[in-house]
C-alpha cells in the first residue's frame, strides 16, 4: 500500500507544480499610487486615456484669490452636466471665496472640501489612479486637487435611460405591468420599492476584466440561506473572463448542468414575480445592462408557474396551471404519440376513429415517422421566422405559414389531415409553456426516433430517462424536481394546484428557507357570522 | 488532450468543469446515437396504416372437400366509408366492406394463406364478431377457438355466434341502416339485453364453460332470412355444445328460460291470454339465482329463484288490470308463465342431457366434496336432478293509464 | 452484423470509462477494470457468435432438481 | 466507498420497497398455476413469510449501522470468507437482474411488438436503468413516491373498469387444494417477489443514521402485498378457470375490459406502467451488483463500473434462457428455493456468527 501513497504523492506534488506554470495570470499592475502635483496626475491620467475623446478634463482654480488649482475629470454622456455645473464647479469657484479670512494659503485637507463645500450627496476618496479610472467609468467626476495625493470621487451618473415599460416577454392580463429596464440602480430600486424592509440587502460583485460589469446579489436577510448566498459569491467570482455582456451569460457560468436542456436558472422581467420569489427564500442577480433578473435556485415546477397566477381566483389560477402542464405534455408526447399510435399500436384506438384515419392515410406517400418529421421541421422553421422578423412582417409569415403548410400540403394529398393537427397541436401548445419551450423542441425528436424505432416501448423508456435526468439535476442544492421527487407533502399547495393565499403558510421546504413560517392567518373571517361590531373573528 | 478546465487564479477554488465540452464524451455519445439510428433502419413490427386490412368480423364455413375448412373475413375499404351511408339504399355504390375467403385444412393455415392473395396484412385487433357454421359447430370448434385464443392480436371479449346455414351468407346481408353487417350484427347482439332472448357469449365466457367439464357450453344462432328480395340476418335461438361439439338447439321460448334461470335475464315482453282477452307486461327488472341444496339422503335438489319487476305494456281485455285483483292475478299468470318457461327448458337440457344451467359448477362450488364423488356419472345425475323455484313477480305500474279506454266507459 | 453492433457497443463504453479512471492515475484500478472489460467482450462475442452458452440459471436448476432432489413439481 | 450518507428519507424507502414488489404483478402467473383460484390468500401468507426474511435483514442491518450487506459479510467473516460470501450475493443479484431484464423483454416482444428482436429491446432497457444508476441510485429511490401513486391509481383504475366482467362465483371453492399446494404457494411468493427485498440492504446505507431500515421495508412490503393480493383476486374473479391456462392473466385481463366501445383494448396503456416499473426494479438490482462488485474489488467509486455491469447484465440476460416455456418452468420449480437459499440461508448464516462472536467476546471479558 506504502508504494501507491508514494506514487499518489508524486502525483499530486506534479499537478501543483503544472498549475503554478501554466497559470501566467495577467499580474495586477501594482497599484500605483496618485503623486501629489497636478500635473503628474493630469499627465498620467491623458496616457492613460489616450484617444478618449469622450474623456473631460476642466482645470480651474478656486480659493481665495484663486490659488488652489485642481482640475475635475469625468466622461461626458455618462456624467449628469447640470448637476456638474451647479454642485460642484459652482460651489467651488464662487463659494470658496468666502473662506474664513483666518485660513491661510489654501485647504488643509481635502476632507475639508467634502464636507464644506462640494453639494453631493455620495462622495469617496480615491487614492489609485485604478480606483480613479474605474470611477471615471462608471460615471463619476473626479476631483484632483494641488498638493494632495487623494481624489475626490463624486457620483454624477446620469445616462439616458430607457422607460419603464410592460415587458415583452412575460404579459399579463390582471397584475402589475412594470417591467425592468437596463439600468442596474432602477432595477434595484423597483425591487426596493416592492419590498420596503431593511432585510432586503444587496451585495456588489464586479465581474469581467474588461467590461468590469456590475452585479448585484439580492436577498432578504433572514429568509434566504445563507449557504445558498455563499454558493451564488463563490460561484461568481469563479467567472474569470474579460466580458459579461448580459444576464444570459453569467447564467451559463453558474449553472449546475450546462449540458442538460432544461434551465436551472430562471430569469424574469417582472419585479413582482422577483419579490415574489425572495420572499420564498430565492436569492436574485441582477446584472447591469439587461432588463432580465436571474433568480436561483430554480424548481422544474416553475416552468408551469406566472406571476398572474397568484393574482387570480383560487379555481382559475389552478385550471390553468393544469392547463400549461398538459399543454407541456402535449409538446412533448404529441408527436411521438401520434406516431406510437398510428404504426405501431392501432388496437387502442377505437374502430371508427382507425378506419378515419386509415382512409385519410390512403395513398399517402411517406410513412408516419417521415410525415411528422417533415410537419416538425417546417412549423419550427414558421416559429422561427415569426419570432425573427420585424412585427407587421411577423404576422403575415405565421398567417401564409399555417395556410400553406396546412391545406395545400393535405389537398395535394403529401401529408394526411390528422398529422396536420397533431403538429399545430404540438406546435401551439409549446407557446403556452414558454420557460420550457426550447428544452420540449430538442426532447421532442429524442421521442419522435424512439417511437418510430420501438413505438410506446420507446417513448415509455424516453420519457423515463427524461424524468430520471429531471431527478439527477440540482440547483443551486436544491433538488429540481422538489415537491415531488424528495416527497414534500405541504409543498404541494403551489405546485400542480395553486392553494388560496391565505392556506401558503410555509416557504417552500426544498430552498431550506431560514424562516419557514410565512404567514399565521388560516382561514379568512367567516362571512357567515353575523357583523358584531368588531372585525369577524379571527381563529 | 489540452486540459480545457477553466485557468483559475491560485487564490480562488478550483472550479472542476463538468466535462461539458470534452471531445471524448461527445465521441460516446455519437457512437450510441449511431448505434440507436442503425436501428432505425429496420422496420421491425412497424406497419402504416394503409398496409393494414382491418378485419372486423370472421366466419368460418365447411370448405368443399372434407376436412377443408373456408375462413371468411370481412375487410372494411376505408376509401368508400368516408362517403357516408347511401341515403337511397341503392346497391348501385361500391360497398363499404370486401369480404375475402380463404380454403384450407385449417384455420391458422387458411389465416396464413391470405398472404398469397392481398398485399395488406390481416390486422384482427378489430375483429367483433367469429360466425361459425352449424356445420362445423358439429365437428367440433375448439381447435379453431384455439388459434383465435392463441394469437397476441385477437381480443377474448370477440362475440361467438353459430350460423344455422352457412355462415359466409350472413356477412354478405344487405342492411339499410348501417354499411358495415359486421358492425350492424355486433351492435343488434349488444343490444339483446332488451329482450333476453339471446344468450351474449364471447371466447371468454365459451372457454370458461367449456373449462368446467360440467357446464355445457352455449353460443346464440344466426339464420338467414328473405323479405322482399333482400336477404337479413336475425338472431334465433341458442346451441347447445357438448365436449366441444353441437349437440343440438333452443328455442327462443327454451332460451329464455335459460336467462331466467342463470340470472342473466333483464328485460322481457310477456303476453298473458287472460279470460277476457290479451294482456302484455314489459319485465324491467329481473334477478335469479341458484343455490344446490343438499337433501339429508346426499341427494342435491336445486333452488332456483327468480324476481321480476314489471308493469303492464298493453291490456285488450277493456277489463281495469291495474284493479289490485287483477294485478294479484296477473302476478300468478306471468309466475306461471316463467316456471313453464324455465321447465321447457330444463326438460330439454334434460333430454340432451346436457346442463346448460351449470347446475354442476354450482354444487362443485358449494360442496366440493361431494362433487368429487358425482362427478363421473353427472349426465344421469343431471337428469334424475330435481329443482324447486321460486318466482316472485312483482307489477310496479300499470303505465300512464289504469282503467282501459272502453266504449261508454264514462257513465 | 450483430457482432459488429456489439463491438461499436463496447468501443463506447472504452471510450466513456477509460479516460476518467487514467485520468484517476490508479495503476491497480485500471488493471482490474482492464481484466473485467476483456471478460464481458469474450461474453459478448460467444453470444453475438450465438454459440449456445450454458445458461448458469439452468445448471442451477439441473443441480436444485437432480443433485438436492429440492424442487417443487408443476402440477 | 463513497456513498451518498442520508440522501433518501424513510417514506421514499417504502415506497421504493412497494414499486420494487409490483413489478411483478406481471409474474403472477407463477401462483395462479399452483393455488387456482385461492392465489389471493398466497399474497397474504407469503407477507407473513418475507416479514420474517426482512426480520433477519433488518437485525443485520441494527447490528452494523451504516453498512451494507457487502460490508457486512467482510466484517462477519473476515475478508476471505467474507469475500466467497459476496461473489455469491453478486451471482444472485446478476442472475436476478438478467431474470427480470428477460422477463420484460418476452413480454414486450411476446406482447407488443413481434417482429422486434429481442436484443434490441433489451438493449434499450438496460441503457436506461444504466443512465438510472449513473445517476444516482438516490434520484430514482426519491422518484418511487411519485411512481407508487400512478402504479397504485393504475391497479385501481383497472380493477374499476372491470367491475361489471366480475363473476363472483369463481372464487369458490375455497381452500379445496391439498396443502402442498398451498406451502408452495408461499414459499413461492415469499421467495420470489418479496424475498428480493435484499437489495435493498445494499440501499439501507444511504437511509442515513438513526432510520430504522428494516421498519421500512416491512412497511413497503405490507403494501405491496395489499395491491398484489388485490391484482390476484382481480384476475380470478374475471378470468375464473382461464386464469391458469393464460400466461400473463394480470394482463389478459386488462384486456377484457370493454366499456362504451371507447374504453376497451387499453391494455398497452397498462403495459406502460409495467415496464416503468420494471425499469425501477432492475436498476435497483443493477445498482446492488455494481455496488458489490465495487466493493469486492474495492474501487474508489462505483461510477466506472457501471456500463460494464450493464452489459454484462445484457447479455446474461440474452442466453439465459432460450425459450420462455424454460423460463416458465424455472420460475415453478426451483427458482423459489435458489433465490430461498440467498435470502434466508447466508444471512442467517451470518446472524448466527455474529451471535457466536458475541458470545465468545461476553466469555473472555
Amino acid at each position: 500500500m506504502s508504494y501507491i501513497e508514494k506514487l499518489l504523492l508524486r502525483m499530486k506534488i506534479q499537478s501543483e507544480k503544472a498549475e503554478e506554470e501554466d497559470w501566467d495570470g495577467e499580474a495586477e499592475k501594482d497599484p500605483q499610487k496618485l503623486s501629489k502635483s497636478l500635473e503628474t496626475n493630469i499627465n498620467a491620467i491623458k496616457k492613460e486615456f489616450e484617444d478618449c475623446c469622450d474623456l473631460v478634463i476642466r482645470e480651474f482654480s478656486f480659493g481665495k484669490e484663486g490659488c488652489i488649482k485642481a482640475a475635475l475629470i469625468f466622461i461626458d454622456g455618462l456624467t449628469n452636466q447640470p448637476l456638474i455645473n451647479d454642485n460642484i464647479v459652482k460651489p467651488l469657484m464662487y463659494d470658496s471665496r468666502f473662506f474664513r479670512s483666518d485660513e491661510t494659503s489654501g485647504v488643509s485637507d481635502i476632507e475639508e472640501l467634502r464636507d464644506r463645500l462640494i453639494s453631493v450627496g455620495d462622495l469617496k476618496t480615491d487614492q489609485t489612479y485604478h480606483e480613479l479610472s474605474q470611477a471615471c467609468l462608471s460615471g463619476d467626476a473626479v476631483l484632483l486637487v494641488e498638493g494632495f495625493d487623494k481624489a475626490l470621487d463624486i457620483s454624477a451618473k446620469g445616462w439616458e435611460k430607457r422607460a419603464v415599460t410592460e415587458p415583452v416577454t412575460e404579459m399579463v392580463v390582471r397584475g402589475p405591468r412594470e417591467g425592468f429596464i437596463e439600468n442596474l440602480r432602477t432595477n434595484t430600486a423597483m425591487i426596493r420599492r416592492k419590498v420596503k424592509s431593511p432585510a432586503l440587502k444587496i451585495r456588489p460583485v464586479k465581474i469581467g476584466d474588461r467590461t468590469n460589469t456590475q452585479v448585484n446579489i439580492v436577498y432578504i436577510e433572514g429568509i434566504a440561506d445563507p449557504a445558498l448566498i455563499a454558493e451564488i459569491e463563490r460561484r461568481l467570482s469563479n467567472i474569470d473572463t474579460d466580458a459579461i455582456l448580459s444576464a444570459g451569460n453569467i447564467e451559463q457560468y453558474i449553472e449546475d448542468s450546462p449540458n442538460s436542456p432544461f434551465q436551472t436558472v430562471r430569469y424574469s422581467e417582472k419585479p413582482d414575480t422577483i419579490a415574489g420569489k425572495l420572499m420564498e427564500g430565492r436569492a436574485a442577480i441582477l446584472v447591469d445592462g439587461t432588463p432580465f433578473v436571474l433568480c436561483v435556485p430554480m424548481l422544474f415546477i416553475e416552468n408551469f408557474q406566472a406571476s398572474e397566477d397568484y393574482a387570480v381566483r383560487t379555481s382559475y389560477a389552478t385550471s390553468v396551471r393544469i392547463l400549461r402542464v398538459c399543454a407541456f405534455f402535449i409538446s412533448l408526447f404529441g408527436p411521438a404519440l401520434y406516431i406510437a399510435l398510428v404504426t405501431y399500436h392501432q388496437e387502442l384506438l377505437p374502430t371508427t376513429l382507425l378506419i378515419t384515419m386509415a382512409a385519410s392515410s390512403e395513398g399517402l406517400p411517406f410513412p408516419a415517422a417521415l410525415e411528422t418529421t417533415i410537419m416538425l421541421i417546417s412549423f419550427e422553421i414558421l416559429k422561427e421566422a415569426g419570432v425573427r422578423m420585424p412585427r407587421p412582417i411577423g404576422q403575415a409569415i405565421s398567417i401564409v405559414g399555417a395556410l400553406v403548410m396546412g391545406e395545400a400540403a393535405v389537398q395535394a394529398g403529401l401529408v394526411g389531415a390528422p398529422i396536420v393537427i397533431v403538429v399545430a397541436l404540438t406546435a401551439v401548445s409549446s407557446f403556452a409553456v414558454t420557460f420550457v419551450s426550447d428544452a420540449v423542441s430538442i426532447l421532442k425528436w429524442l421521442l419522435v426516433v424512439l417511437a418510430a424505432t420501438m413505438g410506446s416501448y420507446g417513448i415509455t423508456l424516453g420519457a423515463l430517462a427524461i424524468v430520471i435526468h429531471l431527478a439527477s439535476l440540482r440547483s443551486f442544492g436544491a433538488d429540481y424536481l422538489a415537491p415531488f421527487a424528495p416527497f414534500q407533502q405541504d409543498d404541494l399547495k403551489d405546485t400542480v394546484i395553486r392553494a388560496p393565499l391565505w392556506a401558503m403558510r410555509t416557504r417552500p421546504r426544498a430552498l431550506h428557507p431560514q424562516d419557514l413560517k410565512r404567514q399565521s392567518f388560516e382561514i379568512p373571517f367567516d362571512p357567515t357570522v353575523a357583523h358584531k361590531g368588531g372585525q369577524g373573528e379571527k381563529k | 488532450m489540452k486540459k480545457n478546465a477553466s485557468k483559475a487564479p491560485a487564490g480562488k477554488t478550483k472550479q472542476e468543469c463538468p466535462g461539458a465540452l470534452n471531445p471524448v464524451r461527445r465521441a460516446v455519445a455519437a457512437l450510441l446515437c449511431a448505434l440507436m439510428i442503425l436501428s432505425l433502419s429496420s422496420c421491425w413490427s412497424r406497419r402504416e396504416l394503409n398496409t393494414l386490412a382491418i378485419v372486423l368480423a370472421t366466419a368460418v364455413d365447411e370448405g368443399k372437400e372434407s376436412g377443408e375448412l373456408k375462413v371468411t373475413t370481412q375487410i372494411v375499404s376505408p376509401g368508400e366509408i368516408k362517403s357516408g351511408p347511401s341515403s337511397s339504399g341503392s346497391s348501385a355504390s361500391k360497398k363499404a366492406y370486401a369480404n375475402i375467403d380463404n380454403t384450407d385444412k385449417s384455420v391458422i393455415s387458411a389465416l396464413d394463406g391470405f398472404t398469397h392473395i392481398t398485399n395488406r396484412k390481416m390486422y384482427f385487433s378489430h375483429n367483433r364478431i367469429l360466425i361459425f357454421s352449424r356445420e362445423v359447430a358439429q365437428k367440433g370448434i375448439l381447435e379453431d377457438l384455439d388459434a383465435f385464443t392463441r394469437n397476441y392480436e385477437t381480443r377474448m371479449n370477440v362475440y361467438l355466434l353459430i350460423s344455422k346455414d352457412k355462415a359466409a351468407d350472413i356477412l354478405d346481408e344487405e342492411i339499410e341502416l348501417e354499411q358495415m353487417p359486421a358492425n350492424h350484427i355486433a351492435e343488434m347482439l349488444e343490444a339483446q339485453h332488451s329482450n333476453s332472448e339471446t344468450a351474449i357469449i364471447t371466447l371468454l365466457d365459451f372457454d370458461i364453460a367449456f373449462l368446467s367439464g360440467s357446464t355445457a357450453p352455449v353460443a346464440p344462432m344466426i339464420e338467414m332470412y328473405e323479405i322482399d328480395g333482400k336477404k337479413k340476418a336475425r338472431l334465433e335461438g341458442t346451441a347447445v355444445f357438448k365436449q366441444g361439439k353441437m349437440i343440438g338447439e333452443l328455442n327462443v321460448a327454451q332460451t329464455r328460460g335459460l336467462m331466467w334461470a342463470t340470472g342473466k335475464a333483464e328485460r322481457a315482453t310477456i303476453t298473458i291470454d287472460t279470460k277476457d282477452g290479451k294482456v302484455d307486461l314489459l319485465i324491467i327488472h329481473a334477478k335469479g339465482s341458484m343455490k344446490p341444496v343438499k337433501a339429508e339422503d346426499g341427494t342435491f335438489r336445486i333452488r332456483l329463484k327468480v324476481y321480476a319487476e314489471g308493469d303492464i305494456e298493453s291490456n285488450e281485455t277493456g277489463k281495469d288490470m291495474s284493479s289490485v285483483e287483477n294485478t294479484e292475478m296477473l302476478q300468478e299468470q306471468v309466475e306461471e308463465f316463467i316456471r313453464a318457461e324455465i321447465e321447457s327448458t330444463l326438460k330439454h337440457a334434460k333430454t340432451l342431457s346436457a346442463d346448460v344451467f351449470g347446475f354442476g359448477e354450482a354444487i362443485r362450488r358449494d360442496y366440493p366434496k361431494d362433487w368429487e364423488k358425482i362427478k363421473e356419472n353427472w349426465d344421469s345425475e343431471f337428469s334424475g336432478l330435481k329443482t324447486d323455484m321460486e318466482i316472485d313477480v312483482k307489477i310496479a305500474s300499470s303505465g300512464e293509464m289504469g282503467k282501459p279506454v272502453v266504449q261508454g266507459g264514462a257513465e | 452484423m450483430k457482432l459488429l453492433m456489439y463491438l461499436a457497443g463496447f468501443a463506447a463504453i472504452a471510450a466513456a470509462d477509460f479516460p476518467k479512471i487514467i485520468k484517476q492515475k490508479q495503476r491497480r484500478e485500471l488493471t482490474i477494470y482492464m481484466v473485467i472489460f476483456l471478460l464481458v467482450l469474450a461474453l459478448a462475442v460467444f453470444v453475438s457468435l450465438d454459440a449456445d452458452i450454458p445458461s448458469p440459471v439452468k445448471m442451477i436448476q439441473s443441480f436444485y432438481r437432480d443433485f438436492l432432489h429440492l424442487s417443487f413439481k408443476t402440477s | 466507498m463513497k456513498l451518498e450518507k442520508g440522501s433518501i428519507s424513510g417514506r421514499a424507502l417504502i415506497f421504493a420497497v412497494f414499486c420494487f414488489m409490483q413489478g411483478t404483478m406481471l409474474r403472477s402467473a407463477f401462483i395462479v398455476v399452483v393455488t387456482k383460484n385461492d392465489s389471493w390468500a398466497m399474497a397474504f401468507t407469503g407477507l407473513l413469510g418475507s416479514l420474517l426474511l426482512t426480520a433477519i435483514y433488518a437485525a443485520l442491518l441494527r447490528r452494523f449501522q451504516e453498512k451494507n450487506l457487502f460490508e457486512i459479510n467482510e466484517l462477519v467473516f473476515g475478508p476471505v470468507v467474507g469475500k466467497v460470501f459476496s461473489v455469491l450475493y453478486l451471482f444472485f443479484f446478476l442472475s436476478l437482474a438478467a431474470l427480470n431484464t428477460h422477463d420484460i423483454g418476452d413480454f414486450v416482444v411476446g406482447y407488443m411488438m413481434q417482429e422486434t428482436p429481442l436484443a434490441a429491446i433489451i438493449l434499450l432497457f438496460v441503457l436506461i436503468c444504466v443512465y438510472a444508476v449513473r445517476k444516482g441510485i438516490a434520484n430514482i429511490v426519491r422518484l418511487s413516491t411519485v411512481l407508487c401513486i400512478i402504479a397504485m391509481s393504475a391497479v385501481l383504475i383497472n380493477t374499476v373498469l372491470m367491475l361489471n366482467e366480475i363473476q363472483p362465483g369463481f372464487i369458490k371453492p375455497l381452500f379445496q387444494l391439498p396443502l402442498g399446494k398451498y406451502v408452495q404457494g408461499t414459499i413461492t411468493v415469499a421467495a420470489l417477489p418479496m424475498g428480493e427485498v435484499l437489495a435493498f440492504t445494499m440501499i439501507a446505507p444511504m437511509l442515513g443514521k438513526n432510520k430504522k431500515a428494516g421498519k421500512m421495508m416491512a412497511y413497503g412490503l405490507v403494501l405491496a402485498a395489499v395491491f398484489l393480493g388485490i391484482v390476484l383476486l382481480r384476475d380470478i374473479l374475471v378470468l375464473g378457470p382461464m386464469a391458469g391456462v393464460f400466461r400473463l392473466p394480470s394482463y389478459e385481463s386488462v384486456r377484457y375490459v370493454k366499456l362504451a366501445g371507447i374504453l376497451t383494448r387499453m391494455e398497452s396503456l397498462y403495459a406502460v406502467v409495467l415496464i416503468i416499473l420494471y425499469v425501477f426494479k432492475v436498476s435497483i438490482l443493477l445498482y446492488a451488483c455494481v455496488l458489490g462488485l465495487a466493493q469486492l474489488v474495492n474501487f474508489k467509486s462505483y461510477q466506472p463500473l457501471t456500463l460494464i455491469c450493464g452489459a454484462l447484465v445484457f447479455f446474461y440476460s440474452l442466453f439465459v434462457y432460450k425459450s420462455v416455456m424454460e423460463h416458465a418452468d424455472w420460475g415453478a420449480t426451483v427458482a423459489p428455493i435458489f433465490s430461498l437459499t440467498f435470502e434466508l440461508v447466508l444471512p442467517s448464516a451470518a446472524l448466527v456468527a455474529v451471535s457466536i462472536k458475541k458470545t465468545i467476546r461476553l466469555r473472555e471479558t
